[in-house]
C-alpha cells in the first residue's frame, strides 16, 4: 500500500487519476461524480475507486494538496498545516468580516431553503435586505426565482456557501434539534434550583 | 419581603439590579433583543430558593413585570406580525410567539454552528486556474432556450406588489410617557382609580404599556398601588395611602 | 530520486514542499519565487531547492498536476495527456441554463431594447452589474454606445442570444401584448410596478 501511485504508470486506474488530478487542478468549481464521469469518458465505478485512490494520496498530513468531497462534488483544497502561509498570501475575502446579522441571515436561508427577505426578515425580527444584499454581493447567497404569489425574489444559498463552510452539501448541516439544548437545558436548571430548594 | 426589583442580574447583555435593566429598556438604552429573559427567571429562581418560604407577593410581580418584558421581546423581534397575532386567540397567540421564539433561538444557534466552521480556516482556489491545459479554452456553450422564459420573466416584473399593511399603525406601541401624563392627570382629578376600568377599550399593547407607566411612576413614588389578591383589581391612588400597600414594589 | 517525498515527513525540506504545493493549489496567478518565499516564510535558496522537487514530482507523464515555470513564477497545470478530458469538461454545455436574474436581465433587454445597467437595475429593484458582466462574458448580450444623457453603456442583445433562444430576429419574441402595446408602454408599467415594489 505505501508504493506510490504516480509509479505504476502502466496501470490504467492510475491513468484515470491521473487524468481526474488534472481535472480538479484546472477546475474552477467542485466537480460532481456525472462531471466526472463525463470528462472521462470513463465509468463511475472506475472514477469512484480512481477518487479513493486520490484521496489517500492527497490527504491532509501527506499533501499539502488536499482533496476533499464539498459542495456536491470534489475538489482540491490547501492543507490546513499551510493555512498560515496561505493567510500571508491571500485573502478570504468571502468570508472575512461576516458578522452576527450575516450568519444569522445565512443560517435562515440556509435551513429554509429559498425564501424571501420578507421571511428571513420575520424570524430575525429585523429588517435584512442590507444583509442579504452583501451576503449576495460575497456570492454566499444568489438569487432563486420568485415567490409566485407576490413577484419578491427568492434567495437560496450557493455552492460557494458549502465551499467556505466546508459542507459535502445542505444536508451535512446538522440537524437543528441537535444544535443546543434549548428549553430542556433551561427545565434543567430550574430542577437543579428545585432540587437545592427542597433539600 | 424580596424586593423583586432589586433582584441582582449578572446576564451576558446587562449586570445590575433589575429595576434599572427596566428603566434602561423603556428609555431604549438596552435592546430586549440582547437580553435573554430566560437567564432572569432562572436567577430569580435562584433568590426565591435560598429563602425559607415562598413569597407569593413577589412572584405575582415578578409574573407582572417578566410577561410585560416577554410581550415587549417578542413584539420587538416580529414587529411586522403584531396585527396578524392580535387577531389570534391569547392561547393561540402564545402559542406562535412561542414557535417564533423557539424559530429565532434556533437560527441563533445554527449560526453560531457557522461561525465555528469559520474558525478553521481553509483556503481553496477562487476562479479560474493560472494556467489550464495546453490547448484547450472554456467555451461554455448554452443549451437551447425557450423565448416564453423571456416573457414569463417579463411579466412577473410586472406583477404589482402587495398593499403595504397599516394594521401596524393601529397597534404600535405609544411612547411611556404619553401614559404617565395620563395617569399624572387622572390623579389630579381624582383620588382612587381602578386600573381594568381605566385601560377598558385599550389595545393589549397599549394597556402593556400603561402597565409599565404604572410601574415607573410607582417607582417614582408619585402613586401608590394596591391589589387585594393575584388577580384581583388593581387600585391606583394617589401616594398618600402608600403604608396600605398590599404588595410592595420597592421605592427608589 | 524514486522515493516519494510524501513518505519522507521527516525531512523538513518536504514540509517545506508541501507548504509550497498547497499554495499553489489555492493560487490564480502564477507565483513568483518573491511571493513564495515571504509566504513560506522561508529561505530562497531551500524554496528553489523545494521546487526543484516538485518539479520532479509534478511532471509530465508522472503526474496529472504539472508544476510549469512560466514568464510571472510557478504555476500548476493539468498534464497534456489529460488535455482531451480537459476540452471535454470546459466546452460541455452548462446544464443549468439562466438564472432567474439572467433570464430576466436578458428579458428587459431584448423587450425594451438597449439599456443601461442602471435602467434594468430600476426594473428590477436589484443591483445587475454583475448579471450584466456574466452575460457579456457568455456572449449574450454586448456594449451598444453609450446613453446620451448620462453616458452609461447601453446593452443590447447579441446574434448568439437569438440563436440560443431560436428567433429569427428580436420580432419573433413572444407577444406581451396583455402588459402594454409597444416596448415604450410595457417599460412605463414596468418603472412604476418597480416604483411601487420600492415604496
Amino acid at each position: 500500500m505505501e508504493r506510490p501511485l504516480r509509479l505504476i504508470s502502466t496501470n490504467p486506474l492510475d491513468e484515470l487519476a491521473r487524468t481526474i488530478e488534472a481535472l480538479l487542478v484546472v477546475a474552477s468549481q467542485p466537480l460532481s461524480l456525472e462531471e466526472l464521469v463525463a470528462a472521462t469518458a470513463d465509468e463511475a465505478v472506475r472514477v469512484e475507486e480512481a477518487l479513493e485512490v486520490l484521496g489517500e494520496r492527497y490527504r491532509e498530513g501527506r499533501s499539502g494538496i488536499v482533496l476533499e468531497r464539498v459542495a456536491g462534488g470534489w475538489a482540491f483544497r490547501a492543507s490546513t498545516a499551510a493555512a498560515a502561509a496561505c493567510a500571508r498570501l491571500f485573502e478570504r475575502p468571502v468570508e472575512r468580516g461576516l458578522s452576527q446579522a450575516a450568519l444569522e441571515t445565512l443560517a435562515v436561508i440556509a435551513y429554509l431553503g429559498p425564501c424571501t427577505r420578507p421571511e428571513v426578515t420575520r424570524i430575525r425580527g429585523v429588517n435584512v435586505d442590507g444583509v442579504v444584499a452583501g451576503l449576495v454581493e460575497r456570492g454566499l447567497v444568489a438569487e432563486a426565482g420568485r415567490d409566485e404569489e407576490f413577484g419578491a425574489i427568492r434567495y437560496r444559498t450557493t455552492p460557494l456557501f458549502e465551499r467556505v463552510f466546508g459542507l459535502e452539501s445542505l444536508a451535512a448541516l446538522p440537524r437543528l434539534d441537535d444544535l443546543g439544548a434549548g428549553a430542556d437545558e433551561i427545565r434543567a436548571r430550574l430542577e437543579t434550583v428545585a432540587a437545592q430548594r427542597s433539600a | 419581603m424580596l424586593a423583586v426589583t432589586e433582584l441582582e442580574l449578572d446576564l451576558e447583555a446587562f449586570e445590575g439590579p433589575f429595576d434599572l435593566l427596566l428603566s434602561l429598556v423603556l428609555r431604549d438604552e438596552v435592546s430586549l433583543r440582547d437580553v435573554d429573559l430566560a437567564e432572569v427567571v432562572i436567577a430569580f429562581v435562584g433568590v426565591l430558593a435560598e429563602r425559607d418560604e415562598l413569597d407569593l407577593e413577589a412572584c405575582g410581580e415578578f409574573l407582572v413585570l417578566i410577561s410585560a418584558l416577554l410581550e415587549l421581546k417578542a413584539r420587538g423581534l416580529f414587529p411586522d406580525e403584531e396585527a396578524e397575532l392580535a387577531e389570534l386567540e391569547p392561547e393561540v397567540a402564545a402559542e406562535e410567539l412561542a414557535r417564533r421564539l423557539a424559530e429565532y433561538r434556533r437560527a441563533k444557534e445554527a449560526a453560531s454552528w457557522l461561525a465555528e466552521r469559520l474558525a478553521q480556516p481553509r483556503f481553496f482556489r477562487l476562479g479560474p486556474a493560472p494556467l489550464a491545459c495546453h490547448g484547450v479554452q472554456d467555451r461554455r456553450a448554452l443549451p437551447p432556450q425557450r423565448p416564453e422564459q423571456l416573457a414569463a420573466a417579463l411579466r412577473l416584473l410586472a406583477v404589482p406588489p402587495p398593499l403595504p399593511s397599516t394594521a401596524h399603525m393601529a397597534l404600535a406601541f405609544p411612547p411611556v410617557a404619553q401614559f404617565v401624563e395620563r395617569w399624572r392627570a387622572l390623579l389630579r382629578r381624582r383620588t382612587l382609580l381602578d386600573f381594568d376600568q381605566e385601560v377598558r377599550g385599550l389595545t393589549r399593547a397599549e394597556i402593556a404599556v400603561a402597565f409599565l407607566a404604572l410601574l415607573e411612576l410607582r417607582k417614582q413614588d408619585e402613586l401608590a398601588l394596591e391589589q387585594a389578591a393575584p388577580f384581583a383589581p388593581i387600585r391606583i391612588s394617589r401616594p398618600e395611602r402608600e403604608r396600605s400597600l398590599a404588595w410592595n414594589v420597592r421605592s427608589g
